[in-house]
């Protein structure tokens, strides 16, 4: 068998994750290419159900499970524990999910950044409150059906970008990432890994269940929302915006959308909406790559 | 036990000019202790800060009300406080003013001392004439006025909490010592 | 070596003498020049500790867990709306048995904002699984700082010591610091029985947990909590050996012979004495007793003090609103079971910073010597019209 | 039944003084949850890897000759090795138990 990822495995089998669970893959890969010398701060979210029942666990490096708005703070205790006994060797990362990122933890999170604490800080991204049962969160995006943003009155407001936020912070290197592009995750891990200082992914991580879909169309779904351009792979680092995948030409979002029960009530407009809000955010986008890479690119290549 | 209570405006130093009194008492072999008037202290507004000073344990812990000794960093003060309030029979109040104690115009069962302690720290360079910085000279003044801590003693704790001119701080402590006679 | 410092300081000081190796604190008056002195510690390089300044309490506790994990000793310093927002993370620190230790500053809870002492900030944390001392004086809160890392690493319960705003926190007095070559002895460098080191292997902390075991982890705490009350005995018998310093859990003043007796904490345990010497000059046969710690409750030593007293009073400086004063209800509460029940009266005082003074005491203490309780609560020095 | 990797754990005093984990959840089978199961057919197999990649229960592994293999003790049938395998070589198959 070929392998493109590494075949060092940190997470057992037998989760508590649903069938076709996105988020089981991204720690997974996360932690292939991290290795055993990683600690993990998980608030609450999936992870925290997915891990298993005490007194079991099924990743194969330590794991803290923390209040739900502090993945972030508890790192930084962690690391500076680590620290202040000798160990500058150990990762640690927080691994946290949307609603726990983006709505409750940014604070923490926030601080973290600012402070400059050395620490990998990745949301795994399934784009609601899965853990709880499908409640919208600040990162749901425009459309999206869930229980608390029914069809009806879906939700009318756009994501919140995160990976921008953390850019805004003057962050060390931030990055997207998707479980179905796992060779370009781990990719940027191990890049991660290297640098001393703060940093942030977020990794596209699909539910099943949330996105009312089969199990089967887990990674299907992903890859359709790289190639429509819903989800771009991209990386600031120092401040250099860069590209990692651009389809030759987008996909129709109808395709990503239409592949999914929680997207189904949009009529044509709709996804009119979506597009545009695609090709708007891509413009930004190749802006801010031409952008920074004339400001600092030179300085960026010194250093 | 002695009770002292210093008035002063808010930026000062009366708080930390206690903490420094009580320093050079303890080191005088005095049980002590000092604190600011308890709440938000903001600049220019008056402020009062207070030291007990005794040869046993001290147990109060609680606010001075009837001090034997009042001192005044600033005469302007005295228009908008009654700094004499609860003041002991028999006690003292210590003015930072260019008068004679009698032109003060304090009346009641207390002595009255003035020190210049404005123009002494302004001569020793500390602070400016808008902005004298007095409350390590009236340190000095308080000193000689209570009897409850020796001079040099005082003088090493000021050098030591001074945060720049530690010498000139504790010289004019010296001289405010030196120019009262109680 | 005897330096005249605020009880601020002395916790800064206590928490450098203790080793503290991760200090994680955000800034809230009346604590500030905690974190100012420990900042300056580690600036000098005097301390040799990682100063997290996080962007909140709640962040400050939860970086605290996260180093107590990772096996260093941890500590942090907040008072009132700080410990509130760190609630939930007092119940984690707790729960991971970590031990942590905090200084919290007691200071009257908003709103109307007010930043003057008062308990309640801390008395609704009793039941977090924390270990609580009560302090009296500067010099017990840089020995509690001391005392409690060594308590709190035992038992494997978090600590926190209280000192009141203003009284102690702002007020200067002489303190001891104990020479750090023999607190070392006293207080060995933090082992814990479990890390996050991945190279120690690959445990989780605190999984999810169904009603199989949750039952018998509380048990734990339980157990812990009761065990705690013998080891701060113990270890406050040693410090009291090697340091020359000593603080009974419940301490007795003018206890022994007294006919009435007055239950205080904190600063008012200071103030008390004076109350009971003006009190003994009247004729009045009174005494006073300090109790140091909320959680664990010395139970056994509050019925021995009691016994045989004619009255008891119990000044709080906090009110469970609904019910009565918090210590009030802890004392009635484990003499329940006593075959003769003294009476007992139930004071509140110095709410919100009110002073309480001497006369204020003595006039507690008269009450008690002269009637019996008709209400749970005698509110002292309320402009009651 | 439970397995090897189960801890038997009685009263109390069986458990940590912290809520410290202390197995594996490999304890727990989750082959049970399936009502389908992947079949594979080698002959079409290029060995790419892309099932053993993309299972999210980490349950496919390789035999001796290189072609994957699926550990139904723990495979939960959620059919994403089938849909992703591009030589269309992974059947899911009905469980009968």
């Amino acid at each position: 068998m070929k392998y493109s990822i590494p075949t060092e495995e940190y997470v057992t089998s037998g989760t508590v994750a649903c069938q076709g669970c996105g988020a089981v893959l991204a720690l997974r890969y996360a932690l292939k290419a991290l290795g055993p010398d990683t600690v993990l701060s998980v608030p609450a979210c999936c992870w925290s159900v997915i891990d298993g029942p005490f007194p079991y666990s099924s990743t194969l490096v330590p794991l803290f499970h923390t209040a739900f708005e502090t993945a972030a703070a508890a790192a930084s205790g962690i690391r500076n524990g680590f620290a202040i006994r000798g160990n500058d060797h150990t990762t640690v990362m927080a691994w946290a999910g949307d609603g726990g990122t983006v709505d409750i933890g940014i604070q923490a999170l926030s601080g973290a950044v600012e402070r400059d604490e050395d620490i990998i800080y990745v949301c795994y991204d399934n784009e609601a409150y899965m853990n709880t049962g499908i409640q919208r969160s600040g990162s749901t995006p425009w459309g999206a059906w869930t229980t608390t943003t029914p069809v009806r009155h879906f939700k009318k407001e756009e994501k919140k970008d995160m990976v921008e936020i953390m850019a805004a912070h003057g962050i060390r290197y931030t990055a997207t990432a998707c479980v179905s592009h796992a060779e370009d995750f781990v990719k940027k891990m191990k890049k991660a890994k290297q640098i001393r200082g703060t940093k942030y992914l977020q990794v596209f991580a699909s539910c099943p269940p949330g996105w009312k879909m089969q199990s089967e169309d887990s990674i299907k779904a992903l890859r359709l929302a790289v190639q429509t351009g819903i989800w771009p792979l991209y990386e600031v680092e120092n401040g250099v915006y860069k590209i990692n995948h651009k389809p030759k030409e987008f996909k129709p979002v109808e395709e990503y959308l239409k592949l999914q029960g929680r997207f189904r009530h949009l009529k044509p407009e709709d996804v009119e909406h979506v597009t545009r809000w695609r090709d708007r955010r891509w413009k930004l986008l190749e802006a801010k790559v031409a952008m920074t890479r004339e400001l600092y690119g030179a300085e960026a290549a010194e250093t | 036990m002695i009770e002292i209570r210093f008035h002063g405006r808010g930026g000062q130093g009366a708080a930390s000019g206690c903490t420094v009194f009580a320093d050079a008492a303890f080191r005088g072999g005095k049980r002590v202790q000092a604190f600011p008037m308890f709440g938000v202290e903001r600049r220019g507004a008056p402020v009062a800060s207070f030291v007990r000073i005794s040869d046993t344990e001290i147990r109060a812990r609680h606010n001075i009300y009837t001090p034997d000794h009042v001192i005044v960093l600033s005469e302007t003060l005295m228009s908008t406080i009654d700094c004499t309030e609860g003041l002991k029979p028999g006690g003292t109040i210590t003015v930072n003013s260019a008068k004679s104690p009698g032109e003060l115009g304090l009346k009641g069962d207390f002595k009255v001392y003035t020190v210049d302690a404005t123009r002494i720290s302004i001569e020793h360079g500390l602070g400016s004439i808008t902005s004298p910085i007095v409350n390590t000279a009236m340190l000095g003044a308080a000193a000689k006025v209570t009897g409850q801590a020796d001079i040099e003693l005082l003088m090493q704790c000021i050098r030591e909490a001074a945060p720049s001119k530690p010498d000139a701080n504790a010289d004019a402590a010296k001289d405010t010592y030196d120019a009262i006679t109680p | 070596m005897k330096k005249v410092l605020t009880g601020n300081h002395a916790v800064s000081y206590g928490s450098m003498l203790a080793r503290a190796e991760v200090v994680a604190a955000y800034p809230i008056t009346p604590q500030t020049q905690i974190v100012e002195k420990i900042s300056e510690l580690c600036a000098d390089g005097v301390m040799d500790a990682k100063f997290i300044k996080v962007e909140s309490e709640h962040s400050a506790m939860a970086a605290c867990i996260g180093a107590s994990a990772a096996g260093a000793r941890a500590f942090t310093a907040t008072s009132a709306q700080g410990l509130a927002l760190m609630d939930e993370m007092l119940h984690w620190a707790a729960h991971a048995r970590l031990p942590v230790v905090l200084a919290n500053i007691n200071r009257s809870m908003a709103p109307p904002w007010t930043i003057w002492t008062d308990q309640n900030d801390t008395i609704s944390r009793r039941d977090t699984g924390w270990i609580q001392y009560y302090c009296e004086s500067n010099q017990e809160v840089t020995d509690s700082v001391i005392q409690a890392f060594k308590v709190a690493e035992q038992v494997e319960l978090p600590a926190m010591l209280v000192l009141d705003s203003f009284y102690l926190s702002h007020t200067s007095e002489p303190v001891d610091l104990a020479d750090i070559a023999l607190v070392d002895k006293y207080l060995p460098k933090y082992q814990a029985k479990h890390d996050l080191d991945p190279a120690k292997g690959h445990p989780a902390y605190g999984a999810l947990c169904n009603d199989e075991w949750y039952y018998e982890l509380q048990i734990k705490m339980q157990w812990a909590m009761e065990k705690a009350l013998d080891v701060i005995i113990a270890e406050d018998a040693l410090f009291g050996e090697m340091f020359g310093r000593s603080y009974p859990v419940v301490e007795g003043y003018r206890a022994d012979d007294a006919e009435y007796l007055v239950f205080v904490s904190s600063t008012i345990a200071s103030t008390a004495k004076d109350a009971v010497d003006r009190a003994r000059a009247e004729g009045i046969k009174a005494g006073s007793a300090k109790v140091r710690l909320l959680r664990p409750f010395p139970k056994p030593q509050i019925r021995k003090i009691a016994k045989g007293k004619k009255r008891l009073g119990v000044i709080d400086r906090n009110i469970s609103y609904g019910s009565e004063g918090a210590f009030y209800t802890e004392i009635k509460s484990c003499l329940y079971h006593e075959l003769q029940r003294p009476e007992i009266h139930g004071f509140i005082a110095g709410l919100g910073g009110r002073d309480v003074t001497v006369d204020a005491v003595y006039e507690m203490i008269k009450i008690t010597a002269g009637r019996s309780p008709e209400t749970d609560i005698n509110w002292q020095g309320a402009k009651l019209a | 039944m439970p397995n090897k990797h189960y801890i038997p754990l009685k009263n109390i005093n069986d458990i940590p003084t912290m809520a410290k984990t202390l197995g594996t959840m490999l304890v727990n089978e989750t082959g049970s949850w399936r009502n389908v199961r992947p079949v594979i057919s080698n002959e079409a197999c290029i060995q790419c890897g892309i099932c053993w990649k993309y299972c999210p229960d980490m349950s496919i592994s390789e035999d001796e000759e290189g072609f994957p293999v699926v550990n139904l003790v723990y495979c939960k049938g959620c059919g994403v090795c089938a849909a992703e395998c591009p030589k269309d070589c992974i059947e899911m198959v009905e469980e009968v138990r």
